[in-house]
């Protein structure tokens, strides 16, 4: 594996998402963009035989790739060879019956306890902002076994609670919080992952737990509204590859939509990582 | 092996407190019986007689897919067309639509589900002239699912704890064979359905390809029933398949023969997209600029295929049929 | 539009009293996490290891269609050879079936539907040794519909006055969102569920051709599920068109090649019914003389085939092949 | 159409029955039995655009007759040259929605306010016989819009109440009592046919409304345990064609099991007709 020279923010985003995909594991991929393409990505280079469905209820395609834009749901590249074709309830229906190991998921407002907000920002009808609603997120966040939620980091991302609860995290972080809310037993929030680090949960409450090389811990704190719990060792995790971004670029999402739509560049300037622009 | 406790009552922990679409599961049975046509009449007709004659100012409706993949556009376009007022609409799995919709002056509220929030949008709910109530994708399918049943409502294992219940007629009760907290949500009856599909017959026997969202239960739900095809085939070939009908005739009022009807956008197996006008609805939709794209290839002309004939043209037309270059699994 | 009226609690009018099958939708969610493999790995085996692995003595069984129509016979045929006892049996649709069970002394208790109640089946009753709780068929699979779902219960338009209800575990509850009296039933989540078949590839990605009573619902219900099959077929042909697959591999956990596993039913498209063994298998299960037929079919051979191999003989299979002659529906 | 010189009481009932199958009208038939053959009778002879399905979801089949025997349901010919197919769920829901005009199904027992028993006779758990339970014919009875149940004429199958309500008709006949059950709105028993007269419901109570030639009223009612009402004008029946016993002879029953099931014949004498043995 081969050291990439450049990659942007988002692409380092996905490459450690693709990581985790594991063999023989189901995963529900919210929309079509990062969330997909980071399942993708793990698939092709790690897991072979990890399984995806996505919100039309496709059930493991082995898609035809590169997507058309904005088509990565329903079209025919994007559902091609599957084992079952379903709707949008199959996904709905397999995720309620447990059989969705991992929900992975992108979102603009996460809070402390893993609550996701997709809908509003501000106070709920009385100004504020619109956003464009949980979608499947939902669904995904509620049922899955165990959620991977990938977001930019940033202080208006991670804050002490989210406006509004679109997709729920731990509630109110208290235990037994979901289950008295009528969700699934021993389901939540599991992972968090920006462009700088990783987190986890303890005692339902958000822990970074791995950085970037080339950010630190107190910048990535600076990035956070609520100061996170920090784990005793937080590990370095590694750069993309050029395996991994050449492959992004190529056949995932090769207009990058999803990969330059935000965030700075990093570049190896023959020592170390550095961020930088593209140019 | 349990054996059925008797409480007399079943707690209701909590509501949601937004308004919902009509519930009345037997009143939605007597529309049927009085409404559906249970011979085989065909009820083929122009997307214009379709609309007119079963899309009503202040209609509660859905619409399968969307705007990009097996989207009913035709059909879209001739309700904005007509200017349809008031419109109530199911804002699941969708993305450009409610954009067009709100934009074109024709909904006043929506349940969602998921939707780009546009600069129209914005407006709109700033001038007191949209309504949104919040759902997800699934809580909205599965509220179709539970009123193509025929039934009140239905119990789901999502949206409990989330704001959206809240702001949604949801109910948390404890469930009476378990004891255990569990969400309720209400069965949604669309006054309309639109629809497009691969193939129907001239009675309304429908064929789909490939995944979808919930046109079934959209079929079953809904009082009216509006169905595109890229085709209109025979009967004897629905006969001679009968598990490839997704949609069965009685629940259908119009058949529109609507061939390129997801034009911009794929219809899966027949046609690919045409990714230039993808790229200028979304632009249109996201910089509030939605005028001129209506306009253009709404507003402007008579007919879903006058619009194919003077915007879009034969050449473009084979070239998207030519890039749909997989069959697996969407022929009979 | 109507607005969320919020009453504290929801009235239980009344409820049956008959034991039901566990309900514990969070339950069977880490059955599903901890058993169902999410891998693509080979499920193939024998009628006997699947048998022997998956039925255990004491589980709720059910299985699709019955005996005479795409019923998995082979399976039911192996569960009475080794003599699994006091199995609760989801009898739906079902005819000679539970008579056969129960003449075997596997089963202890019954949810019907519909069976032919037969002297065995009647003696069974007498002694004590069989308990029937009262349901019918569509509210089985309705049932079924509410396990396959994940969640506890599910209302719906019938049952309701009949003295059924009081012997199941069926409750009447005031509808929240319409006020008026609805019924609710216990979802099932089955043990084990067995199913045939037309073609399944060796993970378990399965078809079905024809008619059905509640194959898919069964297969997502149950904890586990033994799929046998006509042919089994390369996952390729399963991914050339994904349309066709009615059960995913995920939910399977043993896959059976089973050709002519109806025998002496028919299996649509496939071959005819042998119409004397039909007639015999009737005439033995009413005249409570079930066991030389067991004896005949079923305790004197080690397994399926063979059975085929000395009771039946090509010519027969041949010429319940050769009877066959429709295929419009049953073909990829 | 021909006079038919002799037929079984079973094809009286089936005749009536078919005669009464209308054009652009839905009907479930229970089972594979009576019901089926009713509706096939009526379909093939006097309305071909009447449509069926069966409780194994088969929407508007063009059967491949006749059947194998027991072959009713699930079987290819059966099933043949459907507009779809569908499984028990399918009919049901479809019933639920109220899209069956009509559900035609026949009975061991039926009560004066159409209550419907195939589950036990005698009192449920003390003794009695057990019988086969109602199949379909509970959510045919609850859900379509009128049925049509098939019987015998005896006393002890018109009784004053029925020993176990199975599949529900107007319970305890109070106005309202479908609706305080939780069924559908405006549903319930429409007509009740045996081999000797035809019933309807005043007020919910069964009544008498015709007969065939060779009974009289009286006849009638001494076979019955319950009295029903009995309308002011009795009217008398046509009895089978040729056409119709040629038909279910040669297409439908073909091997008598329905027919011959039970019940004396009735003959031609050439002057009216009389009942007597089939010999």
């Amino acid at each position: 594996m081969t050291r990439a020279e450049a990659f942007s923010e988002r692409e380092v985003a996905m490459c450690n998402v693709a990581r985790m995909v594991e063999n023989g594991r189901t995963y529900w991929a919210a929309g079509g963009g990062t969330p997909l393409y980071s399942i993708l990505l793990g698939k092709k280079l790690y897991a072979p035989e990890a399984q995806y469905v996505t919100e039309d209820g496709v059930i493991a395609p082995e898609p035809m790739l590169p997507y058309e834009p904005m088509m990565t749901m329903l079209a025919a590249r994007a559902t091609y060879r599957a084992l079952a074709w379903g709707t949008m309830n199959t996904a709905g229906i397999y995720s309620q019956l447990g059989y969705m190991d991992y929900g992975v998921l992108n979102t603009l407002q996460v809070d402390k306890h893993g609550n996701i907000n997709s809908t509003f920002l501000g106070e709920w009808g009385a100004g504020g902002r619109r956003m464009h609603g949980p979608g499947g997120a939902d669904t995904i966040a509620a049922c899955c076994w165990r959620t991977i939620l990938i977001t930019d980091q940033s202080k208006r991302k991670f804050v002490e609670k989210v406006d509004f609860i679109s997709s729920p995290g731990f509630l109110d972080g208290s235990e037994g919080a979901r289950e008295r809310a009528g969700l699934p037993r021993n389901t939540g929030p599991w992972r968090v992952v920006t462009p700088w680090g990783m987190y986890d949960y303890q005692d339902r409450r958000l822990r970074l737990i791995a950085r970037v090389p080339w950010v630190t811990v107190d910048e990535i704190l600076a990035e956070c509204e609520y100061l996170p719990l920090v784990a005793p060792e937080v590990k370095v995790l590694e750069a993309p590859t050029e395996e991994e971004v050449h492959l992004l670029r190529t056949e995932l999402d090769v207009r990058g939509q999803t990969t330059d739509a935000a965030g700075g560049w990093i570049i190896w300037d023959g020592e170390q990582y550095v961020r930088g622009s593209a140019e | 092996m349990t054996t059925a406790s008797e409480p007399a009552t079943i707690e209701v922990l909590a509501s949601g407190t937004a308004p919902y679409h009509k519930i009345d599961p037997d009143g939605f049975r007597e529309w049927v019986r009085d409404h559906k046509e249970r011979a085989l009449v065909s009820k083929l007709m122009t997307e214009k007689e379709a609309v007119e004659k079963f899309v009503a100012d202040g209609d509660y409706i859905t619409y399968e897919c969307n705007y990009l993949t097996r989207g009913p556009n035709s059909l879209l376009h001739e309700i904005m067309r007509q200017q349809k007022k008031n419109l109530w609409i199911a804002g699941k799995f969708t993305y450009v639509d409610v954009g067009m919709l709100v934009g074109a002056g024709c909904a006043s509220k929506v349940d969602t589900g998921f939707f780009l929030c546009t600069p129209a949008v914005r407006q709109a709910l700033d001038a007191g002239k949209l309504e949104v109530y919040e759902y997800s994708n699934v809580i909205m399918t599965m509220r179709l699912e539970a009123g193509a049943q025929g039934i009140p409502f239905i119990p789901v294992r999502s949206f409990g704890g989330t704001d959206g219940f809240d702001h949604s007629g949801a109910k948390l009760i404890t469930d009476p064979y378990t004891g255990q907290a569990t969400v309720i949500i209400p069965a949604l009856n669309p006054d309309v359905a639109i629809i497009h599909v691969q193939q129907a017959d001239r009675f309304g026997n429908a064929r789909l390809f490939g995944t979808g969202i919930s046109d079934v239960p959209a079929a079953l739900a809904s009082r009216k029933v509006i169905v595109s095809a890229e085709e209109i085939i025979d009967t004897e070939e629905i006969r001679s398949n009968p598990g490839l009908t997704k949609i069965p005739y009685w629940c259908v009022d119009a058949v529109v023969e609507a061939p390129f009807a997801g034009y911009p956008g794929t219809v899966p197996g027949y046609y690919a997209s045409d990714p230039a006008v993808v790229m200028e609805v979304f632009a249109s939709v996201l910089r509030g600029a939605v005028e001129p794209y209506l306009e253009k290839w709404v507003f402007s002309v008579k007919s879903h295929q006058e619009m194919l004939e003077k915007n879009v043209g034969v050449a473009k037309l084979l070239d998207m049929r030519k890039r749909e270059t997989i069959r697996g699994g969407y022929r009979a």
